[in-house]
């Protein structure tokens, strides 16, 4: 192993595709429960089970927050018990997988 | 009226736009472009029509208001009718297809303002402030058409046995929806910008107006010429989809502007007994299907519609059919009326 | 193990970098092996094989899509087989890694 | 001055945008649409300025650029002493809120320009120069004052024996700053484009001239209608964040903007000696607020600061406040110095 | 001809762009903006163009046809030969090169007439057909001269007994190429607004021409100023990479316009016989090199070649070179020329 | 396993957030340890310790790159080594995970 654990912090990495207009209840629920960073990119487009999602549609403009968030289990374990719930509800996607934080002077997790 | 009169430059530049989607041209306008011309124009001619309403008579304009709301209600329940019954259309996709018909295109309003400027032909007021009405009614009507046809399916859904919930649930999320898609119709950006720039161009002073002309005014006709180029292209795109949307709508999309067309002019001559000018603007309004205003909504109160369905209608098929063929017809239908009735 | 599979779906993340030309025949083969959902950001840049694509630039703007899907492994073999041919030919990367969905009301993978 | 006359367009469309954000309006502006006007309106504003220049004589404006630097160094100590010694805030947000007010807002001084206009009152070409030299001295003064606060702040926490390592490493990083931040001062793209176009303004000929008036002259009012509404919108957008930022300062947002009107109309009347329109342009100058340059630079000089007090207070109170109060008032009171001193 | 009618604003306005990159000013245009202006100048252009076009009579617009083409097809190859003979530049870089250099840039086009204007020149009508037509023509040839160059190499390698594949492979793929970019060069954005907006201009009546020229004609020469404010900083941009170009090929792209324009000027004069206006125009054509349609073509047609070369010399060097002192230039000998033969 | 080792390359997946300012530094890092291939968002918005960076807001535009890299893990050491140290100095974060590169017939990793 070339990378050991003394640069490393393993952590989850949540990715959540969300609608545009629920991402402010989204950032809410963010300082709800302290999530301490997060990443977002604004007019992705998807298909999904509401079917094509296009951003840049003149007559019908829909776009998806695409936000990812390196997180402790912990963390990510209340993400799910406040957002999971009503995921799919409000439309999108909610994964979770590993990742390892490579320490910097600043910590935002 | 000679040919070369009715070349007007928008339409031209319109048909240039689906030309170049025709043959799959890399040419593209930036999305961002067409919403400023958008703002641009709405202020345009809220300013334009606000310093006409001004100089008219305020009493005068109410049976335009009337006009307008009776068109807004009506027509999208005609439009239902003749889809759910003689085209068998389901009922979700004709309640959202009906609202987009009973709804306006400033966009066609604006080709017919250039149409009547070109061979210098006035007209009344009124029909701005028909403009800004007709955006909104038909949007209620199609939630309400749809939630009725959700009760209805709920019912032959239940009587053969099977789960109410559907309508249950849809009761109490429609009397929200119905709310929200009121207080939405009044804080809609366009319908804002219209009756905001109408009501300071009712207010301003001459000197006021004078500077701000040439920028509102002067150069008004020849940005319509690039926001219908744009236009034109936003048209082609659709066009590919006409075989998805079946034979049936594909008619209606023509049939129903001219039922529009009838009912508008028949209104806008012998009941508001305005100029030719005049009834030729609001016929178009009568006749112009939205593309802008009513799908946003009925995307979210009629999930269960295709918009496919409904955006290839109005902007591929109705629109074009208003620019390129709809307002020379209307306007010689008024001049006809005007000369013989 | 804080979040438990009650609530978790094991999935694949795949991550697919295309050239905005190729992203219409991207949908198509898509739609032919059923895919339920897939998120794309366009207007990404990036460096490669081709060297520098930027998507701003006023002479030469080459825009690369990135496309995430959350699908079963059998759907990513499926991807893999229709696409990984021709990838590099056209252009860009294909990656696939390990990822949990969290579950809600509805399922677009 | 009727009422009417004082309608001018510009402040409409800014009331219209904030009410359109307060009734919560999907209303909204691309945002390089925002851009593109702010580069249009400042080639505008610099061009017509260098002309006016080139007509004036030279060494008379000396004594603007010699006004316009002591405002500029003297409004944000004042400023920050108000903040310090009165509201108690502390050091780094009043050394970057004293910035901000030290500098100066041309969306302001286009709006003033615009009242002028629409009340056909002339003024002199020097207040353009003043616009583009206030932009910097505040930054730097924001700058020092922050400097100076680190260094005190160190002092007291070493006092009590807690750790002098900002103070320290405030020190040398704060000498770079500066130099980085002079530099950009001098190249930042707002002050480029006014002394730009204010350079090429002044040098080319009539019939060259004749050919872009059309475009940065005739149509600039109404642009800049547009760029109000937009503003409207930007300034509404902020009204919410009144609450965070405290009672103190949300009366600092009105006092401030007075004191330095009352710098401004004293300068410009009695050293001046502008004319009305002249005098009006200074003043709002001293009056007015920046929210394009300074948040930037501040926002890496005192990342200490909290951004929502300086923006909220620039964007959503001191800019709404001299667009729809300020201006007339300010207007009013250099006329009422011209005829009584 | 005083130093003050020269002093074109939109040139001065492309020298405060080359200035504010120079000096690394955060100065910075929304890239669509840069888009818009585009679409604006080339359909104004185009209809201005067609108004022209229509007066003139259409028979005598085929010698300026026949000379675009003529000069499309023969600079790409002066070009390839200069690169590989003299300059010893490998053929896949010799071969893209001369293809931008083949092709014309619109901006040139128009900071020429933009002179022209300035200093109350005439010029004919034709060459803005020219401007359509010679986009293409470099191309193709383009698109031949790598195909050859492909040849020769795989041959060279072949006989050192290397694998010839790329050249095989290369073959099919040329002739698919060839029709595509064929394709492409009739279906490119901006020669179908150009010809588009040729053919609308030349159609519609007087009337009709009158309410849009307040945008297309009106207000063309200043949003021409913002443009190349704009055309500055890409051209600053590129100055930091004349050094990886290399010497020979930075005298290359300041002698190729020399060769392009006395090209130009001799076809002008001696055999169009235009006015010294529409001499100079044609000389500009024929200086000029592409910056829009052919990198992206190249890209794709000789992905061997190295980007940073054509468009370092076609928009850090020779667009400059031209807008800066090549106008004046070509003017100053279309003017000698008309005196003297 | 159905995705079988023949097509699959283990690899890093390196995710590094960035101020847009530092975006060219950050490139002239990339040349300098080789890194053949990186994929980039620009405009990102986030939330970390030095709060909301909102990419679109009016007067205080702030814009994160979210770069993509899929590399060895050799090369992620180098860029641990290369960045790390400058990382949350300079801002942002630097995720490592696990995944699979899907072999094409062009290499830029
Ligand atoms: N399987 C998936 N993988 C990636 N993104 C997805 C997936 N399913 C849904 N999405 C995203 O979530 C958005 C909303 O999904 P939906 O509400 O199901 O229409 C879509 O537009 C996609 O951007
Ligand atoms: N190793 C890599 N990691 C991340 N993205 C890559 C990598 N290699 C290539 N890409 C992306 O794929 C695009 C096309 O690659 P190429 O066809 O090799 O030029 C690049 O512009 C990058 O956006
Ligand atoms: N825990 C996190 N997860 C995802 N992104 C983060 C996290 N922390 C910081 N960021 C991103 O890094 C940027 C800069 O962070 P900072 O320098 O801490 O303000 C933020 O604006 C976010 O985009
Ligand atoms: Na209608
Ligand atoms: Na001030
Ligand atoms: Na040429």
């Amino acid at each position: 192993m070339v990378l050991d654990k003394e640069v490393l912090v393993p952590l989850k990495r949540v990715e959540i595709v969300i609608d545009e207009d629920d991402f402010e209840e989204f950032q809410e629920i963010c300082r709800a429960i302290n999530i301490r960073g997060y990443t977002y990119i604004w007019q992705a487009g998807g298909f999904g089970t509401r079917g094509n999602r296009r951003p840049n549609d003149m007559s019908l403009p829909e776009k998806n927050f695409l936000v990812i968030i390196a997180c402790t289990e912990d963390q990510a374990e209340k993400l799910v018990n406040s957002i999971s719930a009503r995921m799919k509800e409000i439309g999108g996607i909610f994964l979770i997988s590993d990742c390892d934080w490579v320490k910097g002077p600043k910590i935002s997790y | 009226m000679s040919i070369s009169s009715i070349l007007v430059p928008a339409v031209l530049f319109f048909a240039l736009g689906m030309f170049a989607c025709i043959i799959k041209s890399d040419l593209k306008f930036p999305p961002d472009m067409h919403k400023m011309i958008v703002i641009y124009l709405l202020v345009g001619i809220g300013l334009h029509g606000g310093k006409a309403l001004s100089e008219a008579s305020m009493s005068s304009a109410i049976p335009a208001v009337i006009a307008a709301l009776l068109l807004g209600f009506g027509l999208p329940i005609v439009a239902y009718i003749i889809m759910r019954f003689i085209g068998k259309i389901d009922p979700m996709n004709s309640a959202a297809i009906a609202a987009h018909y009973g709804s306006v295109s400033a966009g066609t309003y604006m080709t017919a303002v250039a149409f009547l400027n070109g061979i210098s032909v006035d007209y009344e007021a009124y029909p701005v402030i028909m403009l800004a009405i007709m955006e909104s009614p038909a949007i209620i009507i199609g939630l309400i058409l749809a939630g009725y046809s959700r009760r209805v399916l709920a019912a032959q859904q239940s009587s053969i046995g099977g789960p109410a919930v559907a309508a249950e649930g849809g009761d109490g999320h429609q009397k929200g929806m119905l709310k929200h898609l009121v207080i939405e119709s009044f804080t809609n950006g366009s319908i804002l910008l219209l009756f905001g720039s109408m009501a300071i161009g009712s207010i301003i002073n001459e000197t006021n107006m004078t500077k701000i002309e040439p920028f509102f005014d002067k150069i008004f006709m020849g940005a319509l010429c690039l926001f219908l180029l744009d236009m034109g292209m936003e048209a082609g795109k659709r066009i590919s989809e006409f075989k998805d949307v079946g034979i049936f709508l594909v008619i209606f999309g023509v049939i129903m502007p001219i039922i529009g067309a009838t009912a508008g002019i028949l209104i806008g001559h012998f009941w508001l007994q305005y100029s030719i000018g005049g009834v030729t603007l609001v016929t178009v309004l009568a006749a112009s299907c939205s593309y802008i205003a009513v799908p946003p909504a009925m995307r979210l109160a009629v999930p269960e519609a295709n918009p496919s369905f409904y955006l290839t209608l109005s902007l591929g098929l109705t629109f074009p059919f208003n620019v390129l063929v709809g307002i020379p017809i209307y306007y010689g239908a008024a001049q006809w009326l005007a000369y013989n009735y």
